[in-house]
């Protein structure tokens, strides 16, 4: 079964409860090594995404995350603002047009999306951030054989890149004034990702 | 937690609220996206000057908007940086045909923001130029982390190259002054106490009942090492000791030396510190031609205070002297 | 107690010679007796203004010495009046022929220190007037008790007395308008915590997690009452109620509102203060002509504020918009 | 046996040691009804006097006060200073000239020295001020037949003072701000003039 419209909108929408019942282990997350306002960034991100999808009802799956995308970088706000945002807008024009979405294009999207995360945020695999995450779950969903498949191994993917940050040393972000501090915690931008894949397992998945 | 605010959520909106009924003789202030421009802007053929970041900072960015310093500001949510749609109605709003200079904190969240933005403005024809501040020896600088964070020195950043912007100075000019005061600037910060975000309503790090914390960020972030609390005399050697060596600031240099209290130090205790500042400074042969001793870049209700160091040259010195009138930094205006 | 200092009998010392090192284009500064005093002092035929008090309201008063403003302060130990040897060198360094005004704020041992200085002052044929503040609605007034205390109008009844000096007033004419400006003013203050004095290192009073002091003085006395901390809506209707009700302000009447931080309270929540006094004025059918928003008469670390509200004539405007310039308060300078 | 000059000194030295040794308790009633600092005040302004003492070496009992007196009034500041300044002021002042000082001299100077305080400070009996110990031991050395007799009377009186100004409700100085809250607390200006009768006591009795 592909990814219509409809299933994207509920992906966002799980996005947006999870970051909400979520909230309070995000901050913290940050507290511990940050500043403490990912939880409520993202989840004033997401309430503002729902509001914007209602207003505009937009009609198929790139635009949907396009819509998605603006409404984040325009309300998060510190890094993850500008991070979610990037990807979100990259996937979005890599899926523009399709009224049904496909594992195949749904896997060159989210790559897409990786690499805008990367030029935007500059960071390494194993830098500490939602790269952790994301990119186990891409390369995941790349490898495998259909879109449900594909799904379950990139949930597991970025749940594993996420418990992976954990021994890391930060190396971007607020986290990495901490030095050797900023070991012995889970990322919370990894955390929010692995979010963000779970909700789309159970939206896309058929 | 305690404080004077009507919700946690609405902390930044009233203060804008009290700005706008404070200073709007002087101040245009709007909400959504939140900007607060200097009421006589865009000011044709000058360079136009804009900053932003987290709230909770204050006076600065807001308070530092006025003739002789910023143009506009973009505050976020509290230590949260704003969005590129504030810093694109910002220079938007400000830009006189000369372009305008980003004065931004050097923290990834303020840094890809206000990226976003200049690649908007850019295109929609506003030439942006950004001046990054990374003064805080705290923090080990290198090409794998994100870098030292911009603290003391964007505020004299922002007075030095507002009074450059009304000299008429072109935008290049401009920024490249902002840079060398960067460049010439260095920041350490310490706290008696965390502070308390009102969002999450808890302190930002504990604290025994006799320690201090040494290196502290604006934001909570806890600093380098904390230590038992010895008199003023020796917490200004931890401060004092680091920017020092970082620069290095040598004999003969002359400096603009900047106590600036974290927003719950009392002012009798930064003068208390500056005295200390001052004979340290005179043990290694610095000149303070200029100083500046109170409450600029704040975090929120946290005690404890940072001092900065700014090798100065005659530019940067006429440039500070110049007119300044704004809520936070006003002088011969 | 955790405190920038490096010892609780040093803190006045230290904190003047801090001053002394970052004013000394400025300021004279001495110690035995300790008296802060403009470089220029005495202006030959200006009237001489001098101020003094317990020290830990920094900037006042040594942070109100300058052109426009006071010509000498008299700080005295930490919450303690200083001593007539003070008041009466800094009444011999000022007076240009033209007589020194004293403005007192009302504490019994400020006045009667006060009394005793003008006493000597007289005998060695120095002309000599007293302005008493008193504007403390939290206080009782009466016969039968020390009388209402000095607070928030000493700032304003300090700047608008200096620009009537500089105006060439005399010596009755400046008494006189700053015994106007008392009498048109009226403030209330209020703590979230107490403050901590060096010298006992203990807080003033207990306040639970949840509970605000209404109707605190700046020396860390309890208020008139405690209750569960409200929005700063509510907060501000306890400290304007009292205020208005008690000159009364009526509506039509032109004012000044000074919102005044107590020392630990971060500039963000002054400001969202200032938006509900605004409307509360505006209610009342005030018009707010002037304004002054921040930490200008604080009690240390205490957090928490204070509002003032003072009934304008032209004459305190053109006084007030007058060139000021002190290391506390300045424009057009 | 009369006061000399070395007697009064020895009286000074006392009250001084005494202030020194209630400083805290001193303070501590300050802080439960006036702003905390009466036992600073008057430990540091008596430790000026025995300096002032040993520099100048007045010669008889009346200099010996008015040097203290002059010490006080430069050195302690708040209410305290003018007011154990303008006492001892007038009281060297009336023993003016005399190397000896019997009880009725001396009684006579402590009138004029209450009477002092009162001008000065205009407090009543009754307000919950030092008058309240003043007042009861002035009248006891005024009413006794010798000297010894007198000092013991007066101490007692000064005690019985400060004790009754516990139930008071203060109308003079920073306790007046508390209004009834004042109450069940005891006086600091009043204690400490139990101090200084208990050192003449001392010092002065034959
Ligand atoms: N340079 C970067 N590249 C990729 N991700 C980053 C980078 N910097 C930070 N992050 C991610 O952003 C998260 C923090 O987001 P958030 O707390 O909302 O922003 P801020 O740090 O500005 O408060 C981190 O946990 C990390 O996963
Ligand atoms: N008007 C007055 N007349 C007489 N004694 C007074 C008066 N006001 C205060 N006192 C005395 O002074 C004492 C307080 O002294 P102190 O604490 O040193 O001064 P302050 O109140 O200025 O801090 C009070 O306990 C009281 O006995
Ligand atoms: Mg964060
Ligand atoms: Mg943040
Ligand atoms: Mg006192
Ligand atoms: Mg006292």
């Amino acid at each position: 079964m592909a990814i219509t419209r409809d299933t994207t909108v509920d992906w966002m929408e799980r996005f947006a409860v999870a970051m909400t019942e979520h909230r309070q282990e995000l901050v913290a997350l940050d507290t511990a090594i940050g500043d403490g306002d990912h939880g409520t960034n993202m989840d004033r991100g997401m309430g503002r995404a729902l509001e914007k999808l209602r207003a505009g009802s937009p009609d198929d799956p790139g635009a949907v995350l396009k819509t998605v995308a603006m409404a984040l970088v325009s309300s998060v706000g510190g890094a993850a603002g500008p991070l979610y945002g990037t990807l979100l807008l990259q996937m979005g024009t890599a899926l523009a047009g399709r009224p049904e979405v496909d594992r195949e294009a749904f896997a060159a999207a989210w790559r897409k999306g990786l690499e805008g995360v990367q030029a935007r945020g500059k960071a390494q695999p194993g830098d500490k951030t939602m790269v952790d995450a994301l990119i186990p779950a891409v390369e995941a969903l790349e490898a495998s054989a259909d879109l449900d498949e594909g799904l379950r191994a990139a949930v597991k993917g970025a749940e594993q890149g996420m418990h992976a940050t954990i021994p890391l040393l930060a190396r971007k972000g607020r986290a990495s004034y901490l030095g050797e501090r900023s070991q012995d915690h889970q990322d919370p931008g990894a955390t929010s990702t692995y979010y963000l894949f779970k909700a789309a397992g159970e939206a896309l998945a058929g | 937690m305690k404080k004077l605010i009507n919700a946690p959520d609405d902390v930044v909106v009233d203060a804008l609220r009290g700005m706008e009924a404070a200073h709007p003789d002087r101040l245009r202030v709007s909400y959504d996206p939140a900007v607060v421009v200097r009421i006589d802007a865009p000011v044709q053929g000058k360079v136009g000057l804009i900053s932003g970041g987290g709230s909770g900072h204050e006076p600065m960015h807001g308070g530092f908007v006025g003739p002789g310093m910023l143009d506009a500001a973009c505050p976020g949510q509290v230590f949260t940086s704003p969005t590129p749609d504030q810093m694109l109605e910002a220079s938007k709003a400000v830009n006189g045909g000369a372009g305008v200079v980003h004065i931004v904190k050097n923290y990834t969240g303020d840094v890809m923001n206000f990226d976003m933005a200049a690649e908007m403005a850019g295109g929609e024809g506003i030439e942006v130029e950004t001046v990054l501040t990374n003064d805080d020896v705290a923090v080990e600088d290198s090409l794998y982390t994100a870098g030292r964070r911009g603290v003391g020195v964007t505020v004299l950043a922002e007075k030095i190259c507002g009074g450059a912007a009304d000299d008429g100075r072109s935008l290049q000019e401009v920024a490249e002054l902002g840079r060398r005061v960067n460049a010439n600037g260095r920041s350490m910060g310490m706290a008696l106490t965390p502070c308390v975000n009102p969002t999450s309503g808890k302190p930002s790090f504990q604290l025994g009942e006799d320690e201090v914390e040494i290196g502290i960020g604006i934001h909570g972030e806890p600093g380098r090492f904390r230590e038992k609390i010895g008199p003023a005399s020796q917490v200004a050697e931890r401060l004092m000791t680091p920017i020092l060596e970082d620069l290095p600031f040598s004999s003969g240099d002359r400096v603009l030396a900047f106590v600036n209290g974290m927003g719950g130090t009392p002012l009798i205790e930064l003068y208390i510190m500056y005295a200390e500042v001052a004979r340290i400074a005179q043990d290694h042969g610095l000149t303070i031609e200029r100083n500046l001793i109170g409450d600029f870049i704040t975090s929120l209700d946290m005690q404890g205070c940072s001092i900065t160091l700014l090798k100065l040259d005659d530019e940067m010195v006429r440039h500070w002297d110049a007119p300044v009138n704004t809520p936070g930094l006003r002088w011969k205006a």
